[in-house]
């Protein structure tokens, strides 16, 4: 039988390592690189979560940037030596943030995709 | 009791501070990168996502500050990190599929080297920006 | 050479520690006389012999196949019987023991949880039993191209050079270490070998294979020039090939 | 007082195959050691393994009979031809057992164990993996006894025996790491305790090869067998004196002298580089006495025809050596070497079962004299000796403790022996004799490289015997340099020098009283082999005054003697 403990964990922390070298990419080049000199509004954001490929973007950059942020702590954190127990509350206590801090980034995000034609 | 890694009695000679090789240079600069980017990351959200939720007056105005040359400054650290880390991150990848194990130095200056080409690019594109104040 | 080595006598700066006694850690300086291909073993002995006799070091082999003598020795991991003494670029050769593990005595180290390590991961071979009964009384055949692929694991010596040198080992002390995994890859990578399931359940725990974050301390401590980083990544591979392919 | 059924000293390959062996047949075994199992010497066996497996094509008709004729024509006809017998028959089968115990053998094409060709073999018959078969070897059978769970006693140093009326009941050891003594009561004892190579000063052994075990059979009442024949390996490295294997010149290696000669064609025509190892180490010897080696101290060994990739698969090892320890690339360059004292043919006298004249007390190994290595040992016999004779002891020790009349071991004896032996150390902690310990030493080992050496008479050989005694004198007033309980190597390194000083005589009387030329043991005065007075075993037994010795017939058979030539 075989049984791996850690493995998933692993091998999604670099799924989503990769989709955030893609979706980073984008996001550093369109909000802050491209035109430089333009301040961000509302507006511009607002316009631009019209399009399809930016929902994607933004979407995968909260989603997958918490997961990888919070399971690459776990991973520093389960390099000291601590008991299973302690393992298994630091997974749930960061399970819990991570849920609620992306139903807060996603309230934030619907802030701007729900004024359509600002 | 025996206990495995206690340092204290290897003041002379702890074990962090020896074989300070490239490849761990490589992993020492991933975590740093990697707890910043953590850190910014939560910051980040919570500014955008309170900011917006606030209204659109408080985005632009909130917008509007983080457009100075400080912030712009740092968003360049920021560049740093990111490339640095996601540079890494392909390059511990390749290792994860074979590729490299051997080769791992080389990697990790192309990574660096990267990362500062980056860096050069971002301050040179947002000067006008830093300067145009 | 440095200037001291070429007048004929050269210091030792030796990592002195009884923890039944000494409060601290400390260091003791021998002047030795040197002479042409000394190496460091062989200045411990002068030392043990002719001016100190309660230094404690281990030694055997004195040839760098027995690993006995795994020390830090100048800002790197190395053999002392394999390290000579004038290729040491420095006026004094400064010794201390495997820094992350615990002193005994002096340069003796307590390798147990290194070996603890090595045990955990069932270190031999589990042929399969069809290959038990080919042919009764024969060797189980091995081409010379999967036999290649132990060329590498094989060669380890157990000294610790790479399971002290690991970050991961120095704050976590159930991690099995670079070369305890390293003997795992060995018998996976063997073709007489059955057992590659239970072996990657064993090694790919929390304190196991994703614990190696390939920082490559340990390929650059290993005195026989191996490469225990590729042997995890390769575990690693297998491990989730399994877990996405469900490869047998 | 710590109890077994068997103990076994020494975690070499022979002692783990004996503790495999006793522990499979449901004996309660622990072995002792002074290191770690795998820091044993054995781990430092290159070349291989000998066996009639008939794997290489060059090697079809070999077998065990072969074998046999082999090895008893290398001893110089003092081996005892039934044990050969037995290690020759044994030999394809404990090969192939350790094979299937996951030992990393080179292969041939078809996949099967490989073979290369030895000194002194009629064929290619020694089982190799790469130029570590030593280190392949250990490693797999300490991985057996790890998978047994056997206990093991690390870093713990036997100091006495505990045999009374000749019948064992236990031993003596110390925990290095806490300096404390301890009484293991055991029924049945092994010793497998290695060589004696550190008595010279030029030795290919390990640091570790004292001889101290066969010192305490010896002083225990066991007496020591054909002690006198001490090979010297004829390529060891120039300086450092590491091995360089046999397999060097089987892969096809010459030895060239200061004028360019492959001076084997003088000495040996047939084989060449690849006789016997008295014969090569003789050779290499004359030639740098008659002037023509370099520096007037070794010649040099050439594989540089050899080529960068069978250099690289065959003898990586080698190469590594060369290159840290004397700054030399065998592809490039040729490597210097002299020859110097590699084994012990001699040990404690046992039979093939490992039984000696105590009862419950066995010996294996090269600790042990069966013998089957008579006056010169071929390479690749002696990690095949460890495995037949280890497994063999094993076997005989567990029917020994399974039989009818099982023994019992006296704790009584056991504590007798631990308060003596903790009255020695106090006596010797005590001291104020003004005798220092390292000048002994080194001067022992001086005397032995210089005078009891390749070659030998009888005016050095009298000359060494009676330094010895004064050494043994002095040794009675030497004094410690440090007296503390853990890890103390000053106390344990002069409590083994006692038994350094016990071999060497042994040795050296051995050697003066045989006057003929035979095998590694080559007198100037007596340069011919003369087998109507010296066909016979030197047995050696210990006196307060100094070895007794006696002699033993040699165990004859299908072979008669014949003058040796290759």
């Amino acid at each position: 039988m075989h049984k791996t403990q850690g493995g998933w964990a692993w091998f999604l922390h670099r799924v989503a390592g990769i989709g955030l070298v893609f979706a980073l990419g984008i996001h550093f080049w369109v909000t802050h690189y491209a035109s430089p000199t333009e301040v961000i509004t509302f507006g511009s954001v607002n316009i631009r979560l019209q399009s399809l490929l930016f929902i994607v973007v933004d979407w995968t950059l909260l989603s997958l940037g918490i997961f990888h942020g919070l399971n690459g702590l776990r991973n520093i954190i389960f390099d000291y030596s601590i008991s299973e127990k302690a393992k298994q509350r630091v997974t749930w206590g960061l399970v819990i943030f991570g849920v609620t801090f992306f139903i807060y980034g996603a309230y934030g995000l619907f802030a701007f995709m729900q004024i359509k034609g600002y | 009791m025996y206990r495995p890694n206690n340092m204290e009695v290897f003041k002379n000679t702890p074990a962090w501070a020896t074989n300070w090789r490239t490849g761990m240079w490589a992993y020492v600069f991933h975590r740093i990168s990697g707890y910043a980017l953590v850190f910014y990351i939560f910051l980040h959200i919570s500014i955008i996502a309170t900011s917006a939720i606030m209204g659109p007056e408080t985005f632009d105005a909130v917008m509007e500050y983080l457009h100075s040359p400080l912030f712009l400054i740092l968003d360049i650290l920021l560049v740093a990190a990111v490339v640095y880390h996601g540079l890494n991150g392909i390059r511990l990848i390749l290792f994860d599929f074979g590729i490299g194990i051997y080769h791992q130095k080389q990697l990790f200056w192309a990574a660096i080297i990267l990362t500062v080409i980056a860096v050069v690019a971002a301050f040179v594109l947002v000067s006008p920006a830093i300067f145009g104040h | 050479m440095s200037a001291n080595q070429s007048n004929g006598s050269i210091k030792f700066k030796v990592f002195r520690f009884d923890p039944d006694k000494d409060q601290q850690p400390y260091y003791d300086t021998f002047e030795l006389e040197s002479r042409p291909g000394m190496t460091v073993l062989e200045g411990l002995f002068d030392i043990l012999e002719r001016q100190d006799g309660s230094l404690a070091f281990r030694y055997s082999c004195r040839e760098a196949i027995c690993g006995s003598c795994a020390l830090y020795i100048n800002g790197a991991y190395r053999l002392a019987c394999q390290t000579q003494v004038s290729h040491i670029d420095s006026d004094e050769v400064v010794v201390n023991p495997l820094p992350a593990l615990q002193p005994v005595k002096d340069l003796v180290v307590d390798m147990t949880p290194f070996f603890e390590a090595y045990h955990a991961v069932d270190p031999y071979l589990q042929p399969a039993e069809d290959l038990k009964h080919v042919e009764e009384g024969k060797e189980y055949y091995q081409n010379p191209k999967d036999r290649k692929k132990l060329d590498m694991p094989v060669d380890c010596i157990l000294c610790g050079s790479c399971y002290s040198s690991c970050p991961t080992t120095w704050t976590h002390e159930d991690y099995l270490g670079p070369a305890a995994l390293l003997k795992a890859y060995r018998f996976v990578a063997d073709s007489r070998d059955d057992a590659t399931a239970d072996r990657l359940s064993t090694v790919s725990t929390e304190s196991g294979i994703w614990r190696c974050h390939t920082a490559y301390n340990c390929v650059e401590a290993c005195p026989k020039d191996l490469n225990p980083t590729f042997g995890i990544q390769q575990l690693k591979k297998q491990t989730v090939g399994k877990l996405l392919l469900g490869r047998k | 007082m710590i109890k077994h059924q068997m103990v076994v000293v020494g975690a070499g390959l022979a002692g783990l195959r004996a503790a495999i062996e006793a522990h499979d047949r449901g004996i309660d075994v622990a072995v002792i050691s002074k290191v770690h199992p795998v820091r044993s010497h054995s781990v430092a066996a290159q070349g291989g393994i000998n066996g009639a497996l008939a794997n290489n094509p060059d090697g079809k008709e070999d077998n065990p009979e072969r074998h046999a004729f082999d090895t008893v024509k290398g001893s110089d006809y003092l081996a005892d031809q039934d044990a050969v017998l037995i290690m020759t028959e044994d030999a394809p089968k404990v090969i192939i057992e350790m094979e299937n115990w996951g030992v990393p053998f080179s292969r041939t094409p078809e996949g099967r164990i490989a073979q290369r060709p030895f000194g002194g073999a009629g064929f290619p018959r020694t089982a190799y993996a790469s130029d570590k078969t030593g280190h392949a070897l250990l490693h797999a059978m300490y991985e057996q006894t790890v998978k047994r769970k056997i206990k093991v006693y690390e870093e713990w140093i036997v100091l006495s025996l505990a045999i009374e009326d000749g019948q064992t009941h236990g031993l003596t050891a110390m925990n290095m790491l806490t300096g404390q003594v301890e009484g293991f009561v055991a029924e049945s004892v092994v010793f497998a305790t290695g060589g004696a190579g550190r008595i010279y000063k030029q030795s290919t052994n390990a640091m570790i090869n004292t001889g101290f075990g066969m010192a305490i059979a010896y002083k225990a009442g066991i007496p020591l067998k054909d002690m006198e024949f001490v090979q010297f390996h004829p390529t060891s490295l120039f300086g450092t004196n590491i091995l360089i294997t046999e397999g060097a010149r089987g892969e096809g290696g010459y030895l060239f002298n200061n004028k360019g000669e492959r001076f084997m064609e003088k000495y040996a025509p047939s084989v060449m580089e690849l006789a016997p190892r008295d014969i090569v180490s003789r050779s290499i010897f004359t030639e740098v006495m008659e002037g023509r080696g370099f520096e007037n101290a070794y010649v040099h060994l050439d594989l540089t025809h050899l080529g960068e990739e069978k250099i690289k698969e065959r003898l990586p090892g080698i190469r590594d050596i060369a290159i840290h320890f004397a700054g030399v690339d065998p592809v490039k360059e040729p490597l210097p070497i002299q020859p110097s004292q590699h084994y012990t043919m001699g040990g404690i006298d046992c039979n093939a079962d490992g039984e000696t004249v105590a009862k419950g007390f066995y010996a294996a190994g090269e600790a042990a004299c069966v013998s089957v290595h008579g006056a010169n040992r071929l390479g690749g016999n002696s990690l095949l000796d460890t495995i037949v004779f280890g497994k063999r002891a094993g076997v005989a020790v567990a029917k020994y403790l399974n039989g009818s009349n099982k023994p019992k071991a006296s704790e009584e004896a056991v504590s007798k022996a631990l308060k003596s032996m903790n009255d020695r150390i106090a006596e010797l902690k005590n001291s104020t004799g003004n005798e220092n310990p390292q000048e002994v030493r080194d001067r022992l080992k001086e005397v032995m490289n210089q005078k009891v050496g390749i070659y030998r008479n009888k005016e050095d050989l009298a000359s060494a015997l009676k330094e010895i005694e004064e050494l043994k004198e002095r040794y009675k007033h030497i004094h410690l340099n440090y007296k503390g309980e853990k890890y103390n190597l000053d106390l344990i390194r002069n409590l083994e020098l006692e038994g350094k000083l016990l071999v060497a005589e042994v040795i050296t009387k051995g050697a003066l009283l045989r006057e003929e030329s035979r095998g590694s043991h080559s007198r100037r005065d007596f340069t011919e082999r003369n087998d109507s007075e010296w066909l016979k075993h030197t047995m050696a037994h210990y006196a307060e005054e100094g070895a007794k010795i006696d002699y033993k017939e040699v165990t004859m058979g299908t072979w008669e003697p014949q003058a040796r030539k290759y």
